[in-house]
């Protein structure tokens, strides 16, 4: 059986997906983060987001943050989907889901999953404007 | 010896290519051929900065290349 | 506009409900747990779990927690929904989600929710195994 | 005078009743109370515990209660 699931699609991502991934009959709880795109950085409005992954390799950076969360915390199950393509305001860019036993530690492996993977997998986003568009994070 | 080199994000944009073969002296290092691209491509010293990976894994600055290597400009991931 | 949503219900609990009442345009993640009925504890094997509640009491308990949440974090809005009732393995007694601009808010009032509901709110669950039944928590 | 006192959860089993009217003396506390219901319903002891709420919100043991008031008996809560 096996205890991860990760994803990157253009399809829309579903919550449920995640949720019927990990739920378990031994699992007391689950935790989830979903991001969605805000209408707003630093003030300004977005008007919608571009994601683009180096995708065999994002892959493989989600795989390790599953496999890490999975030896880290005593949970059961891990899902990671995340979108690529062009997201509207409150689409899903990503989502995480963490079955275990107890809470505690699935609270604390869906965090450190989400805190991780925006450090790690390779996937950018474009942020598009009115007047304009930036990559997130690349500038000085 | 020749590599190939993917670029993705503000990279893409900034060097107008996603994926070109480049050709590399050989047992160049990681951080070698970082010099070097901010020499040819100049306008990559526009980001704020940026990893590489070889052939899907990121890569510390001493690892030396191989022939054939897939290179990855990596600038900063910005998923969630 | 309300920005909390409480709710005791014998009808079955769902996760999407609780998401599209926390769901804003402005908010940039959204931090759920959903509590799942177990098929052991104490490695004994339950067949099912009953849920009452001194329901205006809890009510009131559950809205005390969701104004503290967001007062004491910077949150967009919550949402805590408990059921009643007989419940199976695998069905969902309690769900908590939680939206706002910055994940590490969501995450820290998604928990202190779920912990604070375990410790105050008047809910009562009888465990039913093959050989009896027990009220979690009542026995020294 | 007149109390209306609610059983939940395993106090409910251990007394054998949902809802009561109790009579009770006046200016009494919460804490004379629970005494009181110790002495009168001694299966209550097989509780680890149990709280008291006056008219749907947590008391203090030296609360003094008052005619009409609603008592709820809230064995250590399982919610979740």
């Amino acid at each position: 059986m096996k205890n991860t699931a990760v994803l990157i699609t253009s399809e829309k991502l579903m919550v449920q997906d995640c949720y019927d991934f990990v739920q378990d009959a031994s699992c007391g709880g689950i935790a989830l983060f979903v991001g969605t795109v805000r209408n707003s950085t630093k003030n300004k409005e977005v008007t919608l987001l571009d994601f683009s992954a180096y995708e065999p390799m994002a892959l493989k950076e989600m795989q390790k943050i599953a496999d890490l969360a999975l030896t880290k915390f005593q949970i059961h199950k891990i899902a990671i989907h995340h979108a690529v393509g062009e997201l509207q305001i409150g689409d899903i860019p990503v989502i995480i889901a963490v079955s275990s036993a107890h809470r505690k530690a699935a609270f604390e492996a869906c965090e450190f999953a989400i805190d991780t993977l925006k450090e790690t997998v390779p996937i950018w986003k474009k942020e598009h404007f009115e007047d304009g568009e930036v990559w997130v994070n690349s500038h000085p | 010896m020749k590599i190939q080199l993917l670029f993705f994000g503000i990279a893409t944009d900034l060097v107008g290519e996603n994926s070109i073969f480049y050709e590399l002296k050989s047992d160049e290092t990681v951080l070698a051929l970082k010099k070097d691209l901010l020499k040819n491509y100049s306008k990559l010293k526009n980001i704020e900065d940026f990893a590489i990976a070889v052939n899907e894994e990121y890569a510390v600055d001493n690892l030396v290349l191989k022939e054939n290597d897939v290179v990855a400009i990596i600038p900063p991931v910005s998923g969630g």
